[in-house]
C-alpha cells in the first residue's frame, strides 16, 4: 500500500503548465474578442443582408445557362482549365523545394533555409503574385495559370515534405539486402511510396484551387473570380447566385471525384 | 491624319514584343501590319457593360488605323479587375494601350505615356458652392465639353446626415467637429475622387486628412458606399460628381430607401476639378513609335466623332479626346506628392 | 559454407552484441537461431551479408573474407544471399508483381532499371517465384490488400526470385497467425529441401523451430551458449538459452530490457 | 469496363500454369492528363516561351519588395494587432464548433446515416462558399471593419477543421472505443475518452495550421473591407508602393514563423 | 454462471458463426476457446457481453437473459464483465493510469466525466490494481513507450479496477512473445485462482491453453465439437478441433477463408 500511495505522489504535477496555458489562451480569446462588435447591426443593414440573400437564391438562369463567352458555363470551364494548369506549375515547383526542405535528406540549415523560403512564398498575398505576373504575361488566363501555381506551392510543398519525413525505410533495408545501389533504391523503394501521396495531395490542391478562384477575380487573371467580384461590387446578386450555384456544383462535384480517386490512390 | 508609312517601317519590324510584332519585310510604301493590339479598360464603371458597350470599338479602330496606314489583325480588349492590374501591364509592356483615369496615369508614368485627355459633358452643376448643387437637382448632363469633373462630398439620410446636409442648405459653415463626429465611408487612397481630392479638400479647408477623422473606413467599391449609406452605416461618403446618377434606381429597389436619391442625399462638399480619363500607351511595347502614337491619336479622336464611336465611349461618360502632354497632369502629381508625403 | 572465426560486434554506442562468436554452417542446412530479447540473433544475421560490419574476427563465406569486399562487390555478394524480414519490408503501395521483379534490377540494363520495364523472361521468373509460394493469382494485386502471410510469402517470392544459396530470415513468422505460420515455415522448409538452400533463420517460436529446424544455435548475451541438432536440445539446454527456470527468465528478461 | 476493351495478357509458366495479366491504366491516365494539359495550355494561352523570356518581369516587383520600407514599422501595429484579433477569435471559435460538428459527421461514432450525411453536406458546401463572398456579405450585416472578417474566418475555420477532423476521427483505432463501450460507456463517452486523446493532436495542430492561414488569408479579406492588414496591403498596392508591401510581408512571415514555432513546440508536446 | 442455451448467431450478411451452442460456465471457472480462424471464438466471446447481438437461443448471465437488457441496463452490465483485446485496445496517446482510470469513467458525475478529473479514491484503486499486475512504477508513463508484453498487463488492470465478475480474452498473447506470454498468462492465472473472477480465453497456443486453462472448448465452423476438463483432451480431440492432419488444417484454413 505505502508503494502505492508513493506512486500517488510521484504522479507528475503539470497543473502549473496546463493552468499556464489555459489562462494564456482564455486571455488571448478575450483580448481577440475586443473585436467584436455590433453597433452597425440595424434594421436596414439587414435589410441589405436580405436582398443580397434573396438575390442570391434568385439566380440569373440565362447566365447560367447560354453559351457565349460570358456565360457561366464558359467561365467555370476557363476555371477547371486555370487551376488545373496552375496545380501542374505548382507541383512541378514543389518536388525540389520539398526534397530541399525535408529534415531526413538535407542537412538541418539548408532545410532551415528552405522552410522559410516556404513561408515567404505562402505568405505573399495571391494579389501580389497576380501584378507581379501581370507584368510577365499580361491580365489573362495565363497569369492565372502563374498565380494559382506559386499559391499552390506552400501547401503542396508542406505536404510533401510531410510524406518524404514518412517515408518507409525499412523497404530500402530489404533492397540493400538484394544488392542494389542508391539510384536503384530511389527508384523502386522510394518513388513507388512518394508517387501515389504526391498525386493525392496534388488532386487535393487541385480541389482547394477550384475553390479559390474568386480570388483570382481580384488579380484581373482570368476565370470566374472576376465576374463574381464585379457582380458583387455593382450589387448584381441575383448574378452572384448564379455563379456560385455553378461554382458550388462544381466543387461538389470535382471534391466527389477526387475522393475517390485519392482513396484509391492511398488505399488501392 | 498625316501618313508616314516610310518611317514607320524601320522600327516595328524589328519588332521582338511577345504581344505584338509587325511583319513588313520590306520598306514597301504598303500598310504597315500589326498582329495583335491589346486595349485594356479600368473597371471604374461595371465591367460587364464595358466589355459589351466596348465591342464595337475593334472594328472601328481596325477601320480607322487602316486610313491610318495600319493594318491591325487583331484588337483584343480586356477588363482589370483593379487599377493597379492595368498600371502594371502597360508599364511592363503586356498592354498596348490603357483607358486609365489621371491618377493613374501618374502612378505609371515610367511606363506609359499619355496621348490623349478624355473630354466628357459637363454636368447641370459645376458650382464650388454646395449648396447649389443640393437647390438644383437633379444633377443632369449638359452638352458642355469638360476635360476635368469634381468629387463630391455627400450626405446621407441617416440622422447625423441629414443635419450636415440641413446646415450647407442653411448656409451655415460645417466645422471640423462637424465632420469629425460622422462616419465616413471613402474609397481606398489611390482613388481620385475617392480620396486624394476629398483629402486636399479638407486639407484646405480644415489643414487636416482624411486620416484624421475619427470613423473612416475604407469601402471596396462605390456601389458598397451607397449601399452604406442607405443603411445608415455610413453618414458621409465621397465619389464622383455624377455617382448618384448612377443609383437612382438601387436606391429605392436593392438598397431599400423609398424617397428618392436627391431628396436623401445633401452635398456637404465640392473638391478641386480632377483631369479626366486618359488614353495612354506602354512605353514598353514595340508597336508605339512616335507615329505610331499619332495614329492612335488620329483614329481615337475620330472615332469619337462618329455615332457609333460615341456610343462605345459612352460607357466612361466620355464625350471626345483631345491631345495630351505629360505636363498637363502636374497638378495631380503635386496632389499625389502631397498625399504621399502624408502617408509617411 | 559460413564461417565465423571468434567474431565479435561492438555497435558505435558502446554495445557487445556478439562475442567469440564460432560457428560453421554448411550449404544446405537448416538453422534456428534461438534466444531472448537482445541477445544479439539480428545482429548475428545480419553481419553474413554486411548488413552490419563486424568489429573482430573473421567472416567467411564459400571461402570469401567478407569484411574484404568493398562496393560494387558487396552488391553482387549480396544478391546471393536472400533476406526476409519480421515485418515483410515490402512497397506496400504497389503491386506483388513490381515487389517480386525488384530483384531482378541490379542485373538491368540501365534503361531498363529507369523506366522500370522488365523483360518477359524476368516477368517469367518472378511468376513462377510466385507460383512455388502458392499465390501465382495474386501476381498483380497490390501488397497493401494482402493478409500477413500473403505478403511474407511475396517477401519469399522476392528471394527466392533472387535465385540465393542462401536464406536469412529474421523473425519471418512473429507477425503471422499460428495457422499462417506453418503453412511460411513449411514453404521454408520445402525451398530448404528441394532447393538446397540454406536457411538461417532467427525465430521466438521454441516449438516450431524444434519441429522444423535442423540445427539449432542458442544465443544468449551476445554468446553461442548451444549448437547442435535438434534432436540433442532438452529442456535444460532451453533453460539454459534463456536463462534458467521460468522465474529466472522473468528476471533476466527484465534486466536485459534495463540494460537496452 | 477498361478490362473489356483491353482484355488481359496471359502470361504462360513454363509448367503450363496460365496468369491473366491486367493491362496497365498508366498509359490511359497519362494520355488523359497530357490531353487535359493541352487543352488547358490552349485555354488559357500558356507559354513556356514567353515564361523564360519575361520571367525577369517577374522580379521588377519582387526587387522592390526586397528593400522593405523599415520606417514604415509602426504604422502597422494596429492593423496587424486587428488582423491578428480577428483570426484568432475566428480560429478559436471556429475550431471549438468544428468539433461537435465533426462528431456528428463521423459515420463511426455516430449511427443514424442521415445525421452523418448531412452534417458532411454542410461541411462540403460550407468549404465551397468562396471566403470573399462570405465577407462581404458580413461586412453588410456588421458594418466594415474586422467583424466581417472574424465572421468569414469562422466560417471557413468551421469547415476546414471540420473536415479535417471528421477524416481524423474516422480513421482512428476503434479498439479503444470498443474497450470502452465494454467497459459500459455509451458512444459519446466512449469518444470522449477512446477518440478524443487520439484526434487530440491531430485537432489541435490542424487549428493551430489553419489560424496561421488564417493570419495569411486575413490580408486578401482586407480587400473586402474586413479590416486589418489586408487594407494596408491594398493601400499601397494602390500607391504602388511595393517597398511598403514589402514591409508588410515581412512582418507577416515574422508572425507565422513565430505561430509555427508555437505551434511546433505544441505539437511536439502532444504527440 | 454463464448459460448458452441454443444460441445462434449470423451476422447481417449472412455468414453463420455461430449455431446450436449449449454451455454452462461456472463462476471462478478458466476456460480456454480453440478453433481455427474464423471458426467463431471471436463471436462466441462477445456474445457474453453483448458486443454483438445474439439471433437464436438464450444466453444468460447469473440467470439475467442478456439479450433482453435495454440501452442503460446494458452498460451497466457490462461493468461487471471485463474485456481484453489481442491488440489490448489501449489509448496510446496518453498515460497508464489515465488508461486504468477510464474504468471509473461510467459511475463518475457528468462534470468529471467530460474534464477527466478523478477522485484521490480512484487513483489509488487504479494504483492498485497496476500494482496487481506488477507494473505500479509504470503508472505516469505513456502507453506507446511500453513493451507489448507491458501493455497487455495494463490492459489487464484495467479490467481488474473495473473489479469484475467475468473477465472474456480475446488471444490476449497473439502478439507477445514467448517469455511474456507466460508472464501474462500466469497474471491470468493468479487473477482467476486469487479473485475467484472467471476466465474466458480464445487462444490460438494450444500449448499454453493445455497448461493453463481448467477447461477446453473446442469450436468448429460455429459448433462446439469438444467441451471438458483439460486433463481429457487428446491429440485425436486436436485434430477434430483442428480438423484432422496437418494437410487437412491447411485446406480447411484455406476453404475457411475462402466461405468468409
Ligand atoms: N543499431 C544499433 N545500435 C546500437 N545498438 C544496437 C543496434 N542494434 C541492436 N543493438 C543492440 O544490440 C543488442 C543485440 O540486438 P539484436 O537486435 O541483435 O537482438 P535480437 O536478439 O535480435 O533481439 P530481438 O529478439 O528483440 O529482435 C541489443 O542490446 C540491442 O539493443
Ligand atoms: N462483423 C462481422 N460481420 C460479418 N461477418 C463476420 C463479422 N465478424 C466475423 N464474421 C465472420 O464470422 C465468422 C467467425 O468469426 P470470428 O471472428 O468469430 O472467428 P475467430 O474464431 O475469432 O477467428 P480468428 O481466430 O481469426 O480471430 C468468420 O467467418 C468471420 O468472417
Ligand atoms: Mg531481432
Ligand atoms: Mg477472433
Amino acid at each position: 500500500m505505502t508503494n502505492v500511495e508513493k506512486q500517488l505522489f510521484a504522479s507528475p504535477r503539470n497543473h502549473r503548465y496546463i493552468l499556464t496555458v489555459t489562462v494564456i489562451v482564455v486571455a488571448l480569446f478575450v483580448w481577440s474578442c475586443l473585436v467584436v462588435s455590433f453597433k452597425d447591426v440595424n434594421e436596414s443593414s439587414l435589410k441589405i443582408a436580405g436582398n443580397i440573400m434573396k438575390g442570391l437564391i434568385h439566380p440569373d438562369m440565362d447566365l447560367l445557362f447560354n453559351v457565349t463567352k460570358q456565360s457561366v458555363l464558359y467561365l467555370l470551364l476557363e476555371t477547371i482549365a486555370i487551376a488545373f494548369l496552375g496545380t501542374i506549375v505548382g507541383a512541378v515547383l514543389s518536388v525540389p523545394l520539398a526534397f530541399l526542405a525535408a529534415s531526413n535528406i538535407v542537412p538541418k540549415p539548408v532545410s532551415w533555409l528552405t522552410r522559410l523560403l516556404l513561408i515567404v512564398i505562402r505568405t505573399i498575398p495571391a494579389l501580389v503574385y497576380g501584378l507581379m505576373f501581370i507584368r510577365v504575361s499580361g491580365p489573362s488566363p495565363f497569369a492565372g495559370v502563374l498565380t494559382i501555381g506559386i499559391t499552390s506551392v506552400g501547401m503542396l510543398a508542406k505536404l510533401y515534405v510531410d510524406a518524404i519525413e514518412e517515408l518507409d525505410t525499412k523497404v530500402l533495408e530489404s533492397m540493400t539486402s538484394i544488392g542494389c545501389s542508391t539510384f536503384e533504391k530511389i527508384r523502386y523503394g522510394i518513388l513507388p511510396q512518394l508517387l501515389s501521396v504526391f498525386m493525392s495531395v496534388t488532386i487535393y490542391r487541385f480541389d482547394m484551387n477550384m475553390r479559390e478562384a474568386s480570388i483570382l477575380g481580384l488579380v484581373g487573371a482570368g476565370g470566374i473570380g472576376a465576374p463574381m467580384i464585379f457582380a458583387m461590387n455593382s450589387y448584381r446578386w441575383n448574378e452572384v447566385g448564379s455563379i456560385l450555384i455553378g461554382l458550388v456544383v462544381l466543387i461538389l462535384i470535382i471534391e466527389f471525384v477526387s475522393n475517390k480517386l485519392r482513396a484509391r490512390l492511398v488505399k488501392g | 491624319g498625316s501618313k508616314n508609312e516610310n518611317n514607320a517601317a524601320s522600327s516595328p519590324s524589328d519588332s521582338a514584343s511577345p504581344s505584338a510584332s509587325a511583319a513588313s519585310p520590306s520598306a514597301s510604301p504598303a500598310a504597315q501590319e500589326i498582329k495583335e493590339l491589346k486595349i485594356s479598360f479600368v473597371p471604374s464603371k461595371d465591367p460587364e457593360q464595358i466589355i459589351t458597350a466596348t465591342e464595337p470599338l475593334k472594328d472601328l479602330l481596325k477601320n480607322q488605323l487602316a486610313t491610318e496606314g495600319y493594318n491591325v489583325d487583331k484588337v483584343s480588349i480586356d477588363v482589370g479587375t483593379t487599377y493597379e492590374a492595368v498600371g502594371e501591364a502597360l508599364s511592363a509592356g503586356t498592354t498596348d494601350i490603357g483607358l486609365i483615369p489621371g491618377g493613374t496615369y501618374v502612378l505609371y508614368d515610367d511606363g506609359a505615356d499619355v496621348i490623349l485627355t478624355a473630354t466628357r459633358a459637363g454636368l447641370s452643376n459645376d458650382s464650388e458652392d454646395p449648396a447649389l448643387w443640393n437647390k438644383n437637382k437633379p444633377t443632369e448632363p449638359t452638352e458642355q465639353q469638360a476635360t476635368y469633373y469634381r468629387g463630391l462630398i455627400i450626405a446621407g439620410p441617416s440622422a447625423k446626415g441629414q443635419e450636415l446636409g440641413a446646415k450647407i442648405n442653411n448656409g451655415e459653415e460645417l466645422t471640423w467637429d462637424d465632420l469629425n463626429s460622422a462616419n465616413w465611408a471613402v474609397m481606398s487612397s489611390s482613388s481620385s475622387s475617392g480620396y486624394i481630392y476629398p483629402t486636399l479638400w479638407l486639407q484646405e479647408k480644415y489643414q487636416k486628412g482624411i486620416s484624421d477623422l475619427k470613423n473612416v473606413f475604407t469601402s471596396d467599391s462605390y456601389g458598397s458606399s451607397f449601399a452604406r449609406l442607405a443603411a445608415g452605416q455610413a453618414d458621409v461618403l465621397v465619389v464622383y460628381a455624377d455617382g448618384r446618377r448612377d443609383y437612382v434606381e438601387k436606391w429605392n429597389t436593392d438598397f431599400g430607401r423609398t424617397a428618392s436619391i436627391w431628396d436623401e442625399t445633401n452635398v456637404i462638399g465640392v473638391t478641386d476639378g480632377i483631369y479626366n480619363d486618359t488614353i495612354s500607351v506602354s512605353k514598353k511595347s514595340k508597336l508605339m513609335t512616335d507615329e505610331f502614337k499619332k495614329a492612335l491619336q488620329d483614329a481615337f479622336m475620330a472615332i469619337a466623332q462618329t455615332e457609333e464611336g460615341k456610343q462605345v465611349i459612352a460607357v466612361y461618360s466620355h464625350e471626345g479626346y483631345q491631345p495630351a502632354q505629360s505636363s498637363d497632369y502636374d497638378a495631380e502629381r503635386q496632389a499625389q506628392e502631397f498625399l504621399k508625403s502624408l502617408k509617411q | 559454407m559460413i564461417e565465423f572465426i571468434g567474431v565479435e560486434k561492438t555497435y558505435a554506442n558502446g554495445t557487445i552484441a556478439l562475442q567469440n562468436i564460432n560457428l560453421t554452417i554448411d550449404q544446405g542446412e537448416f538453422v534456428a537461431v534461438i534466444g531472448l530479447s537482445g541477445a544479439g540473433k539480428s545482429t548475428l544475421i545480419r553481419c553474413i551479408n554486411r548488413m552490419h560490419d563486424i568489429t573482430g574476427g573473421q567472416l567467411n563465406v564459400d571461402e570469401v573474407d567478407v569484411a574484404k569486399l568493398k562496393g560494387k562487390q558487396i552488391r553482387r555478394f549480396r544478391r546471393r544471399i536472400g533476406m526476409i524480414f519480421q515485418s515483410f519490408n515490402l512497397v506496400t503501395r504497389t503491386t506483388v508483381m513490381k515487389n517480386v521483379l525488384v530483384s531482378f534490377v541490379p542485373d538491368l540494363p540501365l534503361w531498363r532499371r529507369w523506366t522500370g520495364i522488365f523483360t518477359k523472361a524476368h516477368k517469367i521468373k518472378a511468376l513462377e517465384a510466385l507460383d512455388k509460394v502458392g499465390i501465382l493469382d495474386k501476381a498483380f494485386i497490390r501488397v497493401d490488400q494482402l493478409s500477413g502471410g500473403q505478403q511474407q510469402r511475396v517477401a519469399l517470392a522476392r528471394t527466392l526470385a533472387q535465385n540465393p544459396d542462401i536464406i536469412l530470415a529474421d523473425e519471418p513468422i512473429a507477425s503471422l497467425d499460428p495457422v499462417t505460420s506453418r503453412m511460411v515455415m513449411d514453404d521454408f522448409k520445402k525451398i530448404n529441401k528441394e532447393m538446397n538452400i540454406s536457411v538461417i533463420m532467427n525465430i521466438h517460436h521454441v516449438e516450431i523451430a524444434l519441429e522444423y529446424a535442423d540445427r539449432i544455435i542458442g544465443i544468449r548475451k551476445g554468446e553461442v551458449v548451444f549448437d547442435g541438432p535438434t534432436n540433442k536440445v532438452t529442456k535444460d539446454i532451453l533453460g539454459e538459452i534463456y536463462g534458467g527456470n521460468f522465474d529466472e527468465i522473468q528476471s533476466s528478461f527484465e534486466e536485459n530490457s534495463a540494460h537496452v | 469496363m477498361y478490362d473489356k476493351i483491353f482484355p488481359p495478357k496471359k502470361v504462360t509458366l513454363p509448367n503450363g500454369k496460365v496468369v491473366l495479366e491486367k493491362r496497365t491504366r498508366t498509359p490511359l491516365i497519362l494520355l488523359v492528363l497530357i490531353v487535359a494539359t493541352i487543352l488547358s495550355v490552349n485555354f488559357t494561352e500558356f507559354s513556356l516561351k514567353v515564361l523564360f523570356t519575361r520571367i525577369n518581369e517577374f522580379f521588377v516587383i519582387i526587387g522592390e519588395m526586397a528593400q522593405p520600407r523599415w520606417s514604415y514599422l509602426p504604422h502597422l501595429w494596429k492593423a496587424l494587432v486587428d488582423t491578428l484579433q480577428m483570426s484568432l477569435l475566428g480560429s478559436m471559435l471556429g475550431a471549438a464548433l468544428a468539433l461537435p460538428v465533426a462528431v456528428l459527421s463521423s459515420s463511426n461514432v455516430i449511427r443514424s446515416k442521415t445525421v452523418v450525411a448531412v452534417f458532411k453536406v454542410i461541411l462540403s458546401l460550407l468549404r465551397s462558399l468562396p471566403s470573399l463572398v462570405t465577407a462581404l456579405i458580413a461586412t453588410y450585416v456588421f458594418g466594415l471593419g474586422p467583424m466581417a472578417g472574424v465572421i468569414a474566418i469562422l466560417l471557413f475555420t468551421i469547415s476546414y477543421v471540420g473536415k479535417l477532423l471528421y477524416e481524423q476521427i474516422e480513421n482512428a483505432d476503434m479498439g479503444p472505443f470498443e474497450a470502452m463501450e465494454s467497459l459500459g460507456m455509451n458512444r459519446i463517452q466512449a469518444f470522449r475518452h477512446a477518440i478524443m486523446p487520439q484526434v487530440l493532436p491531430g485537432y489541435l495542430s490542424t487549428s493551430l495550421f489553419c489560424f496561421e492561414g488564417n493570419v495569411r488569408y486575413a490580408a486578401i479579406l482586407g480587400y473586402v473591407g474586413a479590416g486589418g492588414i489586408g487594407l494596408l496591403i491594398k493601400e499601397n498596392l494602390g500607391w504602388r508602393d511595393y517597398s511598403t508591401v514589402g514591409m508588410i510581408v515581412v512582418v507577416l512571415v515574422v508572425t507565422v514563423y513565430l505561430i509555427e514555432t508555437v505551434s511546433e513546440h505544441f505539437r511536439k508536446k502532444l504527440i
